[in-house]
């Protein structure tokens, strides 16, 4: 093995393993964020008797479902029973290692570590634990793994509220990811590329990806609530209904990794909407490009991170105000909105970006993408226009009029 | 003053009206059992009464044990804002039995079932009658009747014990979803493991 | 359920025997943190039927906000539940489903009875009430009340995590619990018997006859 | 028809009587040896997050519709009735406030006013503006906990958190004045168990003025939200003459467009004398249940304010009836009158007796009408006390609400009929 691939090899275990340290501490106080952002919403103060303000909290939650005994339900499929919970944990985790988080940092060093051998590394490194050149197809195969996950749970527990739920997960998740992939379609069209680190440049070079595919955005939003389980789309833990859906049997450290793994996942839709259509580690107007140093990375991985933070109190903003969807209205929403929406985008994209580039002749990014910008106002407010109309959500097509009856 | 409602209500029925009285300014009807059927389905269409609101059917037993058991319905016209109590007493001694109303009322189908429940008394006709507030393996007896004593018949033990022996899921079942209805489209196989009391045993 | 099953052997003449491990500086220090956690993360399962029920709710709420003791999350699943808070009076009829849950929740599990009807039958001593929770799972901590304001409730949880805080895991019969016998008592009759006379207890018909 | 019981096995589902586990078939009907069976059967509750107590619901789903849905109730079967017997007529007040818990006060008033029908008595003018009072506050936190039981059953959890709030307003006025947050009894046969303290209408008034912005937010959470009205629109409708058959009352029966308010109909406590508007909705489903109930809560506050005017006119006047039949005489006489002692005497040791006879007394109460039917002997405990239980009639119309309904509405429309088990199952 050569020097350099041990030095690249010991730089990708310590980011894997900053950016697992990360997620994990990140997810607990996820938690925790969740149950204060619910409190300040609710007027109400949330946990703050553990530690300061509450920060113990959750590592009480966590020990105490450790210390907790594991229950199996009599005749549940044991063995899968047993997987479910790692099958949507792993995924969740996976999600988290392509994405680019901070600007490149140069790293530079040549040692020798006793029956190691030498360490070699020069140049700028890129702040992401693979930096695969599929990018978003990566986190689009293995997001839909997650299924699996919850799909297994519901069936292996041998309980109908579980199975209910695993079979509105598997046929919710499966649906929007549909959406979420044709809604990726048109960014394609507009990077010509699939690389994260090559969608930021891009987004540094023209403009942030929100403002020229406002609709792609808004769809894969959308869908990233379907995928993520979150409010208005929780049904399969619909808790007034399924009483917890597809984990009602699990106990314990079981119940904590399905817990886990939704978070990782709200984290991994938000770094995603972050990185595609909000510039990643971008800081506008600031133009830096690698040749910065450490404090750039620094800046750019709080930037990153406050992003992130913002659109993660979104999705909780969400849910604590919103109500639930029924089942038939979110497969409508599926199939017959956001699926057709995002195929009509592509098209309508993929010709405004013929005209713009090749009849046009506009070469600045920049006013390539004001000019798409400028396209998009026009379609957000037809579109929005037209789902205000209440033509599939509303459901009003189904009453009938009926005369009132004064006995 | 009694209801305007009498008059025609003793030209049609003569007899079966038992007595009229008024209490409190309701007006009270007292019908024959045989005939309480045809005269609330009289009282509910017949123009210019039309009480079509049942508010209420309930069962009273007086503390004179020789007094009859009387099953009242509360008649109401949302209308014409007039009301009408009509009582069937029914003697002790004989089956405690009356004419169902459910065909005229569906909202009569949980209050019969409750005054079956706690009186005893059988509504003929009435389309799923179960006890409805006690379990359906109560054994104690009918909970309002005078001679039930306000702690129940047996020891507080047994009524833990008989409880706690109550499945909880022991109506979890296609026979448990309409019990009156459910044999004849159980599934043949079915229908030959309940015969053979495998999950229960039909009487 | 576990119910069917007879006690095999009636443990209420023995000598209990605390512990098999003599409590020494790892265990101290492990049920400092055991009981630490468990304290601060009693996760409810509120079994709420009546008028206690209601305020529990309003404890939920945001002018008590049991969630500052981290018991926001209701589990409604009793597999993930830690604490069953039994809110509100239990008919005869119900009371296989309570026991029910109370089998399913995994250990270490602790209940509370809120009010009076839960801990004694209340008012409602007639032929469809239990007369206490306690003849039917094992109680923690009783609330007084009827029904307890949302500070007792929350007098009773402060209790319940001090209970717990004194918890050791050196004690391996902590969480043994006695089954219910054939006759429906945890005591033989006689026992009853005998320890009621000659007045009986508060609800006289408990006697074993 | 024929009527058949079938007795179950008392063995505990997934063992069989022999103790070994056996797999609980999940579904019913239509077996089939390749793809299992075709219906399947759910069972919600008694002890369920959206069954609002202890309501249990065996549904049987083909997919997620619904083809069957069978309520059991009687989990919370406390006999109130039979207690009633043992107790004296103002012993039963405490037992009123425990059947509807979450409109205490409105059942006390009912209760006071059956016993007065029963007497033929007339109660103060001030007591009357109480006892309305009463019931408009107690209309106000009924229907508060219902919106906030919806928002939660059709997953929205905050505004449960916001009527929670504005009870506690209530309750800390409901303290002030009885002396209890819940179980009230405030009321006694032929007035009040007590007058209101000094300085409590300020806070009323307050309340009044305040409650109104609490309602406006959740108008706009959830009047014009595309969920809330996709998930209620069209959901469990029921026409008036369905309404009227199932014996429904109160908003259930107005939401289906049947124009019927005992407040209005057959008047009591002088509420023909209060200028206010009863709501009547047109299609009879959850929407309209809704906003029937969110429009009665402005009628109530504006019922509330027009009461505390009428409060004004009436400082000092006495709340009870001046007959020491039904009435305490004061303590300080009962401790140095004879007279008065041996009526405190009679009254506390016997009671209060009405004469033979039977009454029925039906109020409009927040879940609908609510009836106390007392028949007595003459002596001071009734020979039966039935309540006419609203919440029980609402709810038997639920299978039909539910026909061809998906698992989702089931909940939505349980919620929407606003029951309180305490009252279902007495």
């Amino acid at each position: 093995m050569t020097p350099e691939m041990k030095g690249f090899l010991l730089l990708s275990t310590i980011k894997m393993l900053v950016v697992f340290t990360v997620i994990m501490v990140g997810v607990a106080l996820l938690t925790l964020m969740e149950r204060k952002v619910s409190a300040w919403m609710q007027n109400r103060r949330g946990p703050n008797r553990v530690g300061w303000a509450g920060l113990l909290q959750p590592a009480a939650d966590g020990v105490k479902n450790i210390l907790k005994e594991e229950t199996f339900p009599a005749l549940a499929n044991r063995w899968l029973f047993l997987l479910a919970p790692a099958l949507s944990f792993i995924p969740a985790l996976l999600l988290s290692a392509v994405i680019p988080f901070a600007a490149p940092l140069p790293v530079e060093f040549d040692f020798t570590l006793g029956p190691l051998g030498r360490f070699i590394h020069r140049g700028a490194t890129p702040m992401v634990v693979a930096d695969l050149p599929i990018g978003f197809l990566f986190v689009l195969a293995i997001s839909s793994l997650g299924v699996y996950g919850i799909a297994l749970a519901g069936w292996s527990s041998n309980s109908k509220y579980a199975l209910l739920g695993g079979l509105r997960a598997s046929a919710q998740m499966i649906s929007y990811e549909v959406a979420m992939g044709l809604s990726l379609i048109p960014v394609l069209l507009l990077s010509g590329n699939v690389s994260f680190t090559s969608i930021i440049a891009q987004q540094q070079a023209g403009l942030w990806y929100v403002l020229p595919l406002f609709l792609s955005f808004f769809i894969f939003l959308v869908s990233g609530f379907a995928e993520t389980n979150r409010l208005p789309f929780d049904l399969p833990e619909a808790e007034s209904e399924l009483i917890a859906g597809y984990h009602t049997e699990y106990s314990a450290m079981k119940f904590s990794f399905f817990f886990i793994a939704e978070y990782a996942n709200v984290v991994t839709v938000c770094a995603m909407v972050t990185t595609i259509f909000f510039g990643g580690w971008d800081i506008p107007f600031t133009g830096w490009d690698e040749s910065g140093g450490v404090l750039q990375t620094l800046l750019t991985g709080m930037f990153f991170a406050g992003k992130v933070l913002f659109w993660i109190f979104f999705v909780m903003w969400i849910r604590w105000t919103l109500p639930r969807f029924r089942y038939d209205q979110l497969m409508a929403l599926g199939w017959k909105v956001l699926m057709p929406l995002a195929l009509a985008y592509i098209m309508v994209t993929a010709v405004a970006i013929y005209l713009i580039e090749q009849v046009a002749g506009v070469t600045n990014p920049r006013l390539s993408a004001l000019a798409l910008f400028g396209l998009n106002v026009v379609i957000a407010v037809l579109v929005f226009g037209l789902l205000d109309s209440g033509a599939f959500i509303r459901g009003s097509n189904r009453r009938q009029q009926r005369a009132t009856v004064t006995p | 003053m009694t209801s305007p409602s009498i008059p025609g209500l003793r030209a049609e029925f003569g007899p079966a009206v038992e007595r009229v009285l008024v209490s409190c300014g309701d007006t009270i009807v007292y019908v024959t059992r045989d005939r309480s059927h045809d005269v609330l389905a009289w009282l509910k269409d017949a123009p210019g009464h039309q009480f079509n609101y049942l508010t209420d059917v309930t069962a009273v037993e007086y503390r004179d044990s020789e007094l009859p058991l009387e099953v009242v319905y509360q008649l109401r016209s949302l209308s014409r804002k007039a009301d009408i109590r009509v009582k069937v007493a029914l003697d002790k001694r004989a089956p405690l039995q009356v004419r169902s109303v459910v065909d005229l009322w569906r909202g009569a189908d949980w209050l019969e079932r409750e005054v079956y429940d706690l009186f005893g008394i059988t509504f003929t006709g009435h389309p799923d009658l179960r006890r409805i507030l006690m379990w359906e393996t109560y054994a104690e007896g009918y909970p309002l009747r005078k001679d039930f004593p306000l702690r129940g018949h047996f020891s507080r033990a047994e009524q833990t014990r008989q409880a706690l022996a109550a499945n909880p899921e022991a109506h979890y079942s296609l026979e448990e979803l309409s019990i009156a209805e459910a044999f004849d489209e159980l599934p043949p196989d079915m229908r030959q493991r309940l015969a053979r009391g495998e999950r229960g045993y039909l009487k | 359920m576990g119910l069917s099953n007879p006690a095999t052997e009636n443990r209420a003449d023995e000598v209990t025997t605390v512990s098999s491990i003599s409590p020494n500086w790892v265990t101290t220090r492990l049920d400092f943190l055991t009981n630490w956690a468990r304290a601060n993360s009693l996760w409810p399962m509120p079994f709420g039927t009546a008028c206690c029920a209601i305020e529990y709710m309003a404890t939920a709420a945001s002018r008590f906000d049991i969630a500052r003791f981290g018991m926001e999350r209701q589990s409604f699943s009793p597999r993930q539940a830690d604490v069953l808070i039994c809110a509100g009076r239990l008919p005869f009829k119900l009371a296989p489903v309570i026991r029910r849950i109370w089998d399913q929740m995994p250990q270490p599990k602790w209940s509370i009875s809120m009010g009076a009807c839960a801990s004694s039958g209340g008012i409602f001593d007639n032929y469809s009430m239990v007369q206490g929770i306690d003849t039917i799972i094992p109680v923690d901590v009783y609330v007084p009340g009827c029904p307890p304001r949302p500070e007792g409730l929350m007098y009773g949880i402060m209790l319940l995590q001090k209970k717990i805080k004194g918890e050791t895991i050196a004690d391996d019969m902590l969480r043994e619990e006695k089954l219910v016998g054939p006759s429906g008592l945890f005591l033989p009759a006689e026992r009853v018997d005998e320890l009621s006379e000659p007045f009986g207890n508060s609800v006289h018909q408990t006697r074993s006859a | 028809m024929s009527l058949r019981t079938v007795e179950m096995a008392l063995a505990t589902p997934g063992v069989d009587r022999d103790g070994n586990a056996s797999r609980v078939p999940l579904g019913v009907g239509g077996y089939d040896e390749d793809f299992g069976a075709e219906h399947m059967l759910v069972n919600i509750g008694p002890q369920h997050p959206a069954t609002h107590g202890v309501l249990r619901l065996v549904i049987e789903l083909e997919g997620e519709t619904v083809k069957r849905c069978i309520p059991h109730v009687g989990y919370l079967h406390s006999g109130f009735e039979k207690l009633g017997e043992y107790r004296h007529y103002n012993q039963i007040i405490p037992l009123t406030d425990r059947t509807d818990y979450l409109s205490p006060m409105a059942n006390n008033v009912c209760l006071a006013l059956a016993v007065e029908k029963l007497m033929a008595l007339e109660v103060t003018e001030r007591c009357e503006v109480l006892r309305v009072i009463a019931c408009e506050m107690s209309r106000i936190i009924s229907h508060l906990v219902w919106l906030g039981t919806t928002g939660i059953d059709l997953g929205a959890f905050t505004p449960f958190l916001w009527s929670f709030q504005e009870r506690e307003r209530i309750y800390n006025l409901q303290e002030s004045w009885t002396g209890a947050r819940l179980t009230t009894s405030l009321t006694r046969v032929g007035g009040m168990m007590a007058d209101i303290p000094e300085g409590w209408e300020a806070g009323l008034r307050d309340f009044t003025r305040t409650f109104p912005d609490t309602l406006k937010e959740v108008d706009t959470m959830f009047t014009r939200n595309a969920i809330w009205i996709g998930r209620t629109q069209g959901v469990g409708a029921l026409t008036a003459d369905e309404a009227i058959n199932y014996s429904l009352s109160g908003p259930m029966l107005r939401a289906s467009g049947v124009d019927y308010d005992v407040r209005k109909d057959r008047p009591y406590l002088g509420y023909e004398s209060y200028d206010f508007d009863v709501p009547i909705g047109e299609h009879g489903d959850i929407y309209d249940r809704y906003r029937i109930r969110l429009e009665e809560m402005w009628q109530s506050n504006r019922i509330l304010e027009q009461a505390l005017d009428r409060l004004q006119g009436l400082k000092g006047a006495p709340i009870n009836v001046d007959d020491p039949r039904v009435i305490l005489p004061p303590k300080s006489r009962a401790m140095s009158d004879m007279e008065a002692m041996i009526f405190h005497f009679k009254q506390v040791m016997e009671g209060v007796k009405p004469p033979a006879g039977e009454a029925y007394m039906g109020i409009e109460n927040p879940k609908g009408e609510l009836g106390y039917y007392f028949v007595s002997d003459g002596t001071a405990k009734p020979v039966r006390w039935r309540i006419r239980p609203p919440s029980f009639l609402n709810l038997a119309s639920l299978p039909r609400m539910c026909e061809g309904a998906l698992l989702s509405d089931v909940i939505a429309i349980n919620a929407s009929v606003d029951i309180v088990m305490g009252e279902v199952d007495r």
